[in-house]
């Protein structure tokens, strides 16, 4: 893996429904993006109170383009960071460290999937379908959010996906209901192998474990707090399963976001579930 | 009066040599990683060459293998932040056989952190570190609580401290340097460090990080799962310079590595001009991974704009 | 779980009452200046109704006229000030014959801070300030040397922050609440604190500065007149709410005032949260006048989205 | 005096020689203005590690523009916060705190007057010569600077000004050399009664002597480091004369920034010089 740290300039920032759309013109990380891969962005410029950087899922890369290589990402300005990153305007700088973590598996045949997003969790989801797609298997969308402007992506979703479900809580749009609503009855009509998701923890742990009642494997990427990104500081951990059954509080920056949904402790994120490895005893 | 109008001519950077003698560990530059900040070193290869760097000081290792805190385990402040890891790590065993000798092999400095809960963990930890091959000096972590005291942090009481350090040294061949972690939430610093020092230590790492809480606006309870946290990053700085000062008017000779803080090659300055020896970056690598060089690079330019060719010429300078 | 999912239902802030009744003391609001960041309040009374926040607590005053330390004595800090004032002001007589009367006239809560360098110094302070009319509480600030004590901090110990208080309380009528102004640079504040209390005081106020230095660029040595400073402003706030908390864990019935880096209401509530029965706005009227009322209107809307009635409801929560 | 508090907004910033002139449009402050007074800008926006505001002299105002009220300063970017000013661009909001301080005295006879400005310590000048001339004294300027681009106002001067003399140390403007070499003669080729003067300490006191030793009154605006601003921190002191023959350490930011320049115990700077009030026995 190649994690560069570069200064980027922005080429646009355009509001989508409750989101903005953000594309970075910055040397040597589109390059080595794959899908699942995420950039940490500095916020609040020098001298800013904000120390640590903001995680964010790439959304989409160009190589090709006039301004260079761009990234670019999808955000919700709910915090402080994202508040004044929605306040970029064209040619101003931003500090980029990525391509970081740990993308998303493929599967070697080609199979059925699903890709879940909730909210500006389907950012990840369009690069990983097209690649999905050109090895043979099937991208089936499934889009949710609370209300309509929270929705991303759905026209890219008909158009690169192989089919789309859209899911909203209020019913402004699709079906009322949420995303698991729509995906129990989806796994088995197309006998999905596995299902790509991203959104809130608790959307993550319902699709997790949908996926794994209906013999599919899962991946999830999980959003948790992260101070440094790069695997050094281990701020940003979760209760993950290893192979050996043993579960480990484990760095979802360098080891994740995307973690096999069968191997996540949900019940136990937020804590140090008994038998840890290294738990007080 | 200003170091330019006192008459130095600036330098080109490349005639100011930035290498330090740390107790008979030389090291390229004064910059180190700060304990905790840099894990063992690998994950920051990838931004710049870890042996280009002072030393890495690597995660406090504890005995056995260690969970940490429960999350969330952050709450950016205001120019600062709070973490509450708990010394999440892998345990000495597969330290030794995995962390260490992939920074040994690397050819960078390892300055190895150890932290334990008794006296008595201290000095296994010190044992089996002072025999591993190729450490290049030891942080005693002492800002830990004393299970055997009520939990009070060792270096909150320089008799605690005195025992740990006294006990440890023995254990480590005297041409390893040791270094003694300072907590600098104390009524005074200097006791401890001379605590400390008499106890056998070559010198002293201030700061750790303050104690603080953050609230969580949704649930109004403390932020972190560990209720408390430690302060860290730039809002700290001015309490470590004036620790390190301090230490350095008390205790002349004893060395001194500052931390806290430290973001431009200017704040590594204030630390050398303070009195410190070496300096460690930590917070600050989140948010730049490249820091611990780009310091250097800026401390080199801060001397030369200077005409100081060397660091011994402004170290504990603002004392005179 | 978030207040809100805990059911309650938003409030519109015109039903929140921020009333406070400290010891006796009732405020319009919990929100209070800090010493040393108000003056005597007549220069904020342009900015917002010194009579509308929770009282004016003014520079701490001496016996005698003091022209305080040279300058430069300041230093901006990230998200934080050092400051090195050494308690310029105009004396015990020139304040009472000239500051307090207009305060009081005014119709302003007057908390008059007292600063000494002897605990005789305090009694006579603490006599002629509670024989003046219109004294609505007195704030002992003994994060002050002591010059019978090598200069050590008073409140850095224990028996002198005792003795100070014990002698100083009986001097000042019953009704008005005398705190304790403490210092965060200690081993354990929550000794100090009970030390205070055990000494008559009733409630202690948390935090004074926390000690620091900054180097200058040109001149390579501290950058104020002091040498040392004092560290305020959002970068200490983690540290301030800890020490709320801790006192409040130790002493569970002790009125805390909570200071230290209060920037919005959200910050306010969070010291309320750890258990604060009033709180100060310091460092943050430098950037903004008007902060006092500022935060006690964000602190009202804090309260109404969360569908508290009243601060009772909330004071030290997060221990529950 | 009335102080506000008032969310500006930038109307324009341009680069003059090595100076910033920012306009801002904000109500409440220009009607209040009188020169010699100055305004406090909050820098870094929200979130900003950079607490304290910085002090700047008002170098005119309008209340009569189509931006409605404006307040008009030059600056130079030396340090963090300057520097973020030095980005601003028009509709960028700022926080302007002003009219602060006490202004520059009046003579109320007319009389003959020399207005020094050192570097962007020209600014308050221009305002402060046309108050001069409306009541019928003359307002002879001395503009110094290390070297041209750091002049400010020069034309402006040979608008406003009875004459205008120039110095640069380079000589590439006007005489070579320091401010002081021209007052000298023109104190006394003009009788002035006042000279006024603006810039760094080592003129203000340069200035100050050499009027004194003319016999003319000197105004001085000193530029002490403050915090606050508006009189309750007590961090922008210095050494002053009163009345009484008393040194007190006396606020630069409500009982300054424009002090006589007699009273000012310039040697004393930085010190407490012994017999202040209160001083250390
Ligand atoms: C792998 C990953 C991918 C993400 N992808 C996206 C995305 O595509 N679009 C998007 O809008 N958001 C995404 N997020 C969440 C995004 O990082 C947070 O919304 C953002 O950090 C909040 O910053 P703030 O300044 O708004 O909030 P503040 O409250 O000011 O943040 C304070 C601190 O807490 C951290 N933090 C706060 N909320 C979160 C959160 N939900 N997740 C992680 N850290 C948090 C911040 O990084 C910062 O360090 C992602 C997070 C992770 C970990
Ligand atoms: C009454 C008055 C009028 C002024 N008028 C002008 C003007 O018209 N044009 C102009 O360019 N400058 C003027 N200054 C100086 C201006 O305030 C400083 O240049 C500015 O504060 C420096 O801020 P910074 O962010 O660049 O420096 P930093 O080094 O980041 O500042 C750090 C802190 O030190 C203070 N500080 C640093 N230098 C000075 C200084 N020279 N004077 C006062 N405080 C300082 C800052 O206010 C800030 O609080 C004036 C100052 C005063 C007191
Ligand atoms: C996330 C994190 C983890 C840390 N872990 C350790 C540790 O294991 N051992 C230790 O001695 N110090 C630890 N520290 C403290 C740092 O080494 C350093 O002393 C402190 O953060 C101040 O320096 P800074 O401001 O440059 O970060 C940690 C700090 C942080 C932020
Ligand atoms: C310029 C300045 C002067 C101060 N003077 C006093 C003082 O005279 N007495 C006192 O008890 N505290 C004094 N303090 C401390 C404050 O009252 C307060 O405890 C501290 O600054 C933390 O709060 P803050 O971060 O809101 O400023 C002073 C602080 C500052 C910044
Ligand atoms: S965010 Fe630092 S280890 Fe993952
Ligand atoms: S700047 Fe605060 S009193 Fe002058």
């Amino acid at each position: 893996m190649t994690v560069t740290q570069a200064r980027g300039r922005v080429v646009s920032r355009t509001p989508v429904g409750d989101y903005h759309h953000l594309v970075i013109a910055v040397e040597g990380i589109a390059e080595h993006t794959r899908p699942g891969h995420f950039v940490a962005l500095a916020v609040g410029g020098a001298d800013s109170g904000m120390l640590l950087r903001r995680a964010f899922s790439i959304y989409r890369t160009s190589t090709t383009g006039r301004y260079g290589p761009t990234v670019e990402v999808v955000f919700a300005a709910h915090g402080k960071g994202t508040r004044w990153m929605a306040d970029l305007a064209p040619e101003d700088e931003i500090d980029v460290v990525g391509p970081m973590g740990r993308p998303f598996a493929l599967p070697k045949e080609k199979v059925a999937c699903i890709l879940v997003g909730g909210g500006y969790g389907s950012a990840p989801m369009f690069s990983l379908a097209s690649a999905l797609r050109e090895r043979g298997s099937s991208a089936h969308f499934v889009l949710g959010a609370a209300t309509t402007p929270r929705l991303f992506g759905v026209l890219e979703a008909n158009r690169v996906g192989s089919s789309v479900h859209v899911t909203t809580e209020d019913g402004s749009t699709g079906t009322r209901g949420r995303v698991t609503d729509v995906l129990e009855g989806l796994v088995d009509d197309v006998e999905a192998a596995v299902v790509y998701a991203c959104g809130p923890m608790g959307m993550l742990r319902a699709v997790a474990d949908l996926a794994e009642d209906a013999g599919a494997w899962s991946q999830c990427v999980v959003e948790e707090s992260m101070a440094c990104g790069v695997g050094v500081c281990m701020t940003c951990v979760l209760p993950v399963e290893g192979e050996d059954g043993l579960v480990r509080m484990v760095r979802s920056c360098v080891e994740g976001p995307v973690f096999r949904g069968d191997r996540v402790r949900w019940d136990a994120v937020g804590t140090i579930p008994p038998g840890t490895l290294g738990a007080p005893r | 009066m200003s170091a330019a109008e006192g008459g130095r001519a600036p330098l080109d950077p490349a005639d100011v040599d930035l290498a330090v003698d740390l107790c008979g560990l030389r090291m390229p530059t004064p910059v180190m990683t700060a304990s905790g900040c840099a894990a063992a070193g690998r994950e920051l290869d990838q931004f710049f060459d870890v042996t280009s760097i002072g030393a890495v000081v690597t995660k406090s290792i504890m005995r056995s293998p260690r969970s940490g805190r429960p999350t969330p385990r952050m709450v950016e402040t205001p120019s600062g932040m709070l973490n509450s890891i708990g010394l999440q790590g892998p345990g000495i065993d597969a330290f030794l056989a995995r962390d260490l000798p992939w920074l040994v092999q690397r050819g960078a400095r390892a300055f190895v952190s150890i932290a334990g809960e008794t006296a008595d963990e201290y000095v296994e930890l010190a044992r089996r570190v002072g025999q591993a091959p190729g450490v290049a000096g030891i942080e005693v972590n002492i800002s830990c609580p004393n299970v055997e005291n009520r939990g009070m942090v060792f270096a909150c009481d320089p008799d605690s401290s005195y025992r740990v350090l006294s006990e440890v040294r023995p254990h480590i061949p005297d041409d390893i340097p040791v270094f003694a972690k300072l907590t600098p939430d104390v009524t005074d610093i200097t006791i401890v460090a001379g605590a400390a020092a008499d106890a056998g230590a070559d010198g002293v790492t201030v700061i750790n990080t303050l104690l603080g809480i953050a609230m969580d606006p949704d649930t109004l309870r403390p932020r972190l799962g560990g209720v408390t946290g430690g302060l860290s990053g730039p809002a700290v700085r001015p309490v470590a310079v004036r620790a390190v000062w301090q230490i350095r008017r008390a205790l002349p000779d004893l060395p001194i590595i500052g931390v806290g803080g430290i973001r431009t090659g200017f704040d590594a300055l204030e630390m050398v001009l303070a009195g410190a020896a070496a300096v460690q970056v930590g917070t600050v690598i989140f948010h730049d991974p490249s820091a611990p060089v780009r310091v250097a690079d800026e401390l080199r330019d801060e001397l030369a704009v200077r005409g100081f060719a060397s660091l011994d010429e402004v170290r504990g300078l603002a004392h005179v």
